[in-house]
């Protein structure tokens, strides 16, 4: 048999802190899941003082460390909201890694530009880090709050471009703004890796063919099994003759920006 | 209790009792009375990794038609108290697409797989029949006869007693492999239809498939399911799955598989004593893998505890003398 | 919304809008759409020293018969995910007991009573219609035709278009007062039986009542009620409730009164948006008495952030245009 | 309007500890309850972090100190296994207090006899405390942890006799032998009020109808509301020329035995 890509482990809770306004860091001890991670994968985690509610939420693997993970969420809804409140030695199932994550660039090739947006910076850090090219990220947010973890790009060598809407951090507008005009410095030997809002991901996929430049997107559908069974989280695929669903949690939730069926989606 | 521990053979018997658990559907024998409900264990492989398949009583695929279906747009589950809706709309690779995607994992396990069979007329469930009887290895065929998500299929055949005693006997002429039809819930009484799909030569009955079911958005007024509705399951529609068990099993002779909620051994054990030879864990898997083996070892404890052999000795066995 | 709020006025508007909660079911003017459920409020003097009764729109009482009820043996309720059976037996003082012990209390209200009743027979139904008629100062009656947990009454007459119809219409020549159908959701389609009670000249339905249902207890083996079965009711059925009132809502033109499952006034909007005029909460009573209080106060929240000016505003406003 | 008799509050946890084995005493804060507990009356606690599991739990009051209530619990399912989870601080919500109690003896009457078993010694304590007349407690379990506020009892000055099924502590046997005896002794004067398990208030009902005394029992029945609306938690009541069902959160928990139509109970 082949070695698991993915096991089911009892983790506990490491840290659990606010990182800004409703932002939370949770790192959790997971001696299985952890070295296993590829960057663009996803936890799925049952939060088990939610109890009427019974499905598991899924969060981007934002770094490892030893035999650590960690996630950054934000608390939207009753699941982000009791794990919020969860302490350390407190403990959390986990299901990951999951799903088939951003292609890693290859010494020498791509330079990589990375677009995120709110959480979807959390997606993106670990493709920094094991990028061995360094290159541009660019970050966007309404305000000052959503802008996550821009230091830690920074400590990586990466060039980090803010924008928030309000103008309270970075450059006053939408992501894509510096994204266009870096674009139009040069396009070759570029490719572009987002993670962020379905409207952001969409405005990205237009640049990138656009400017004709490569782009995989990591999609933010909807999911309730995680791995692969219920066929909750499809999104439309190009086939050539017309499109398919196909699975963001395994598929997924990385694509390749040409084969979204951008037209059937709603 | 006390006295019994005193007499030295029981003790001698439990140190070397085997707990019979084995059960049969028509002509499947399952080495164990668990198995999980179809559309909730995609087609076995994906779980491959987190459990062993093969302690499996069987495994039940995601229905099956004839050719591919794309399946409806999304969102297409929305979470609700102690349970889910879905609206999946019976996404699928076909009979031909399952067996040389799927079947060759499938074929290799060491337990019977069942599959579960939809069409949008009699025929085409009696040809997705004869195609699976072909194929030979099949453990069961799962009439669908019940699925709310579709227009033009499904439920209708579920909720018309002279439709379902159709399907099934068409589908019965089409193969020898076992036969289970998938009840529909949404009916006045289960026995009518119970009946029905046991004189048209069905082996067993699934009892229950999801109730219809709805929620809406009310910040963007929209159902929350892009189908406007779906399937209610989870712990939700366990006593209304209960009742139905049991008055099905009041009604037929053939085996049932009881499912809808089933979360722990407890819960099993409940579907059995209300009448069901086996049981099927559906939701649950898709937040905890690991449910059908943890019914499967708090079954056996269970079992144990109670000083019993064999599992059958549970089905139907509520006490229901009124006091 | 901005671009709104730069004109000046609806600002202004804003600031004096009266909201309107007032709703109509048949002749009955409530002050607001917010009642509670039969069953799950007493008499309403039970819950008087908790919350302010005339701040409902309406009291609705627990069924009654001509004569008194003893009701079921116990246990008579248990405790399921999300939800609880029933199978209390509508135990009650009967109509003159009815009037009696709780009439001189209710007939002080400011609110409208709504009095919930029922019979074995037709006849029995209409005399009961008749005997609250002459009371004078009722409100409305709420027929009940859909309790699962007596064998003669109740859920027969729900089930069968026919003798359904009978009903309504042998009421609504007893009375003059407002008829309110409460409808079973144990059948395939809502639709055909919300039409009959239309047709037979019911003012308004009532959707939904409890779903038959079951739990064992494995140790015992015996039912959990002393009824064997009952009904389930409480937030797990929620989202079966909201279906069947947005299928009633589209076929037929008479009020509905929402109910299944509501916590909160979130779910208090969900079955207006669905189609209904008015709401009630049931089963949360008893864990929360405040519930009805609190779903008012958040509707009318909610208005307001949504700059609206009539709670009939939400009624049936779901968007269902598939996209 | 009369003065309030029941009210609904949020309480604050004042201490939760465990007293022996699987029974816990948890101390609560409030002011507008306790001040109106009446010996035998009951608290209806919403356990807030109970989730799928909706109703509330009813509790005996076992003591008023001030603007606290206490009540003495056993663990036995998911409800009461999470209360012993709280912490000090954690919030409760409460209706209280409910039901008709004890007669609490008048002075110079009836010298009373107080039979307990299990956690139906929690109801007692408030009726010895607050009766002018000191009198016998026969207090009984399964074993020496179900005994639970002996000293308490003793403190009040009143006269303690314990037995245990698996003489661990106090007379072998059961609670209901060392009555018989008392009773053996004189009958005169004396009232039974009894709370425990439904076959030990039959067995206190049956001496108490062949002694010639009279008894008030607290009955233990499954509740949902606890205010009389469901309709849960009757039991049968003589009414001269049959029965009827009355409610035990209301007309009870506390009946005069004699009106206990136990040929119609299960
Ligand atoms: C592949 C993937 C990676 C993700 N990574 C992160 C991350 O790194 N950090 C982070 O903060 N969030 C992430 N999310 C979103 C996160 O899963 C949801 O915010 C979370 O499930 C909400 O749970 P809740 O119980 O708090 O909200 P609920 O009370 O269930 O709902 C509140 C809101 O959250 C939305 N929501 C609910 N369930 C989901 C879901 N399964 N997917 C998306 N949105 C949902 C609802 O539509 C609603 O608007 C990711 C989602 C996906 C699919
Ligand atoms: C008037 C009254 C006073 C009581 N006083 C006390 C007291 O002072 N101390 C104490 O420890 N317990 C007392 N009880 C019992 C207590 O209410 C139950 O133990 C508690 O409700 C169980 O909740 P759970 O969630 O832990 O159990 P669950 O998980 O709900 O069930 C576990 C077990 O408890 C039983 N049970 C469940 N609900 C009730 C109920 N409403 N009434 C009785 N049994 C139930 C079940 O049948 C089952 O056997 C009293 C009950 C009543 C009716
Ligand atoms: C996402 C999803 C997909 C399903 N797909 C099918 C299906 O393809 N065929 C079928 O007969 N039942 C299908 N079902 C119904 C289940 O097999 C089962 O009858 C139901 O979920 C009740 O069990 P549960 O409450 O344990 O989930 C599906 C259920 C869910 C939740
Ligand atoms: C304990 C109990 C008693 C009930 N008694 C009646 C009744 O007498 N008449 C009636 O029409 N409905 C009765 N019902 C049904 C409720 O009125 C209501 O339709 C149902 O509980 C669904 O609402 P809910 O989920 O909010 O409880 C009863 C429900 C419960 C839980
Ligand atoms: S979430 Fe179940 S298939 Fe993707
Ligand atoms: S518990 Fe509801 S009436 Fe007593």
């Amino acid at each position: 048999m082949l070695p698991p890509t993915m096991v089911e482990e009892s983790v506990r809770i490491i840290s659990n802190e606010r990182a800004t306004d409703l932002y939370f860091r949770l790192v959790v001890q997971s001696p299985r899941i952890a070295p296993l991670v590829q960057p663009g994968q996803f936890a799925h985690l049952r939060i088990l003082p939610l109890r009427e509610a019974l499905l598991r939420r899924p969060f981007s693997i934002f770094r490892v460390e030893g035999y650590t993970f960690s996630i950054l969420y934000k608390a939207v809804g009753k699941g982000t909201e009791l794990l919020s409140r969860m302490r350390p030695d407190d403990e959390l199932n986990a299901i990951g890694p999951l799903g088939h994550g951003f292609t890693v660039p290859p010494a020498g090739g791509e330079m990589p530009l990375l677009v995120a947006g709110g959480y979807g910076m959390a997606a993106m850090y670990l493709l920094a880090q094991r990028s061995p090219q360094r290159g541009i990220v660019f970050v966007g947010g309404r305000r000052r709050v959503d802008i996550l973890c821009e230091d830690e790009f920074r400590a990586l060598g990466w060039d980090v471009r803010a924008t928030t809407e309000d103008g309270s951090h970075g450059e006053k507008g939408l992501v894509t703004q510096p994204l266009i005009a870096e674009l139009k410095r040069g396009t070759a030997g570029r490719k572009l890796f987002a993670c962020g809002p379905t409207p952001m991901l969409k405005a990205v996929s237009r640049i990138a063919e656009e400017f004709n430049v490569p782009a995989e997107l990591s999609m933010d559908e909807h999911m309730c099994c995680g791995v692969g069974v219920c066929l909750t989280c499809v999104i439309p695929i190009s086939t050539g003759d017309g499109w398919e669903y196909q699975r963001t949690c395994t598929e997924g939730p990385v694509f390749d920006s040409r084969l979204i069926a951008w037209e059937a989606t709603a | 209790m006390k006295s019994e521990a005193r007499n030295p053979k029981p003790e001698v018997a439990n140190a070397t009792r085997e707990v019979n658990l084995s059960v049969q559907i028509g002509g499947m024998r399952m080495q164990n009375p668990v198995t999980v409900a179809s559309g909730t264990f995609g087609y076995g492989v994906e779980y491959a990794q987190l459990l062993d398949l093969n302690q499996l009583g069987a495994v039940v695929v995601k229905g099956i038609r004839l050719g591919p279906v794309r399946g409806n747009p999304t969102p297409r589950t929305v979470e609700v108290a102690s349970g889910l809706i879905n609206a999946i709309g019976l996404q699928g690779p076909g009979v031909d697409g399952f067996i040389k995607k799927y079947w060759p994992f499938l074929k290799e396990l060491k337990v019977p797989t069942i599959i579960n069979i939809w069409g949008t007329t009699v025929e085409e469930y009696a040809e997705v029949a004869r195609r699976f009887d072909e194929l030979g290895g099949v453990g069961a065929l799962e009439l669908n006869v019940s699925c709310p998500n579709i227009k033009e299929g499904g439920a209708q055949f579920g909720t018309d007693c002279k439709l379902l005693s159709q399907v099934v006997s068409a589908c019965r002429k089409a193969t020898r492999l076992p036969l289970i039809t998938k009840m529909s819930p949404n009916v006045v009484s289960i026995a009518p239809y119970a009946k029905a799909a046991e004189e048209g030569g069905s082996d067993a009955l699934a009892v229950t498939n999801s109730y219809p079911a709805m929620a809406i958005d009310i910040e963007t007024r929209r159902p929350r399911l892009a189908n406007i509705t779906g399937g209610l399951t989870g712990p939700c529609i366990k006593p209304i799955a209960i009742k139905l068990v049991w008055e099905a099993a009041k009604a037929v002779k053939i085996p049932i598989i009881g499912m809808g909620g089933i979360q722990n051994s407890a819960d099993a054990i409940e579907f059995m004593m209300a009448g069901a030879t086996a049981v099927a864990v559906g939701t649950a898997n898709f937040y905890e893998p690991q449910t059908a083996l943890q019914v499967l070892a708090g079954l056996r404890d269970f079992l144990q505890r109670q000083g019993l052999t064999d599992v059958r000795q549970l089905v139907g066995s509520v006490r229901v003398e009124k006091v």
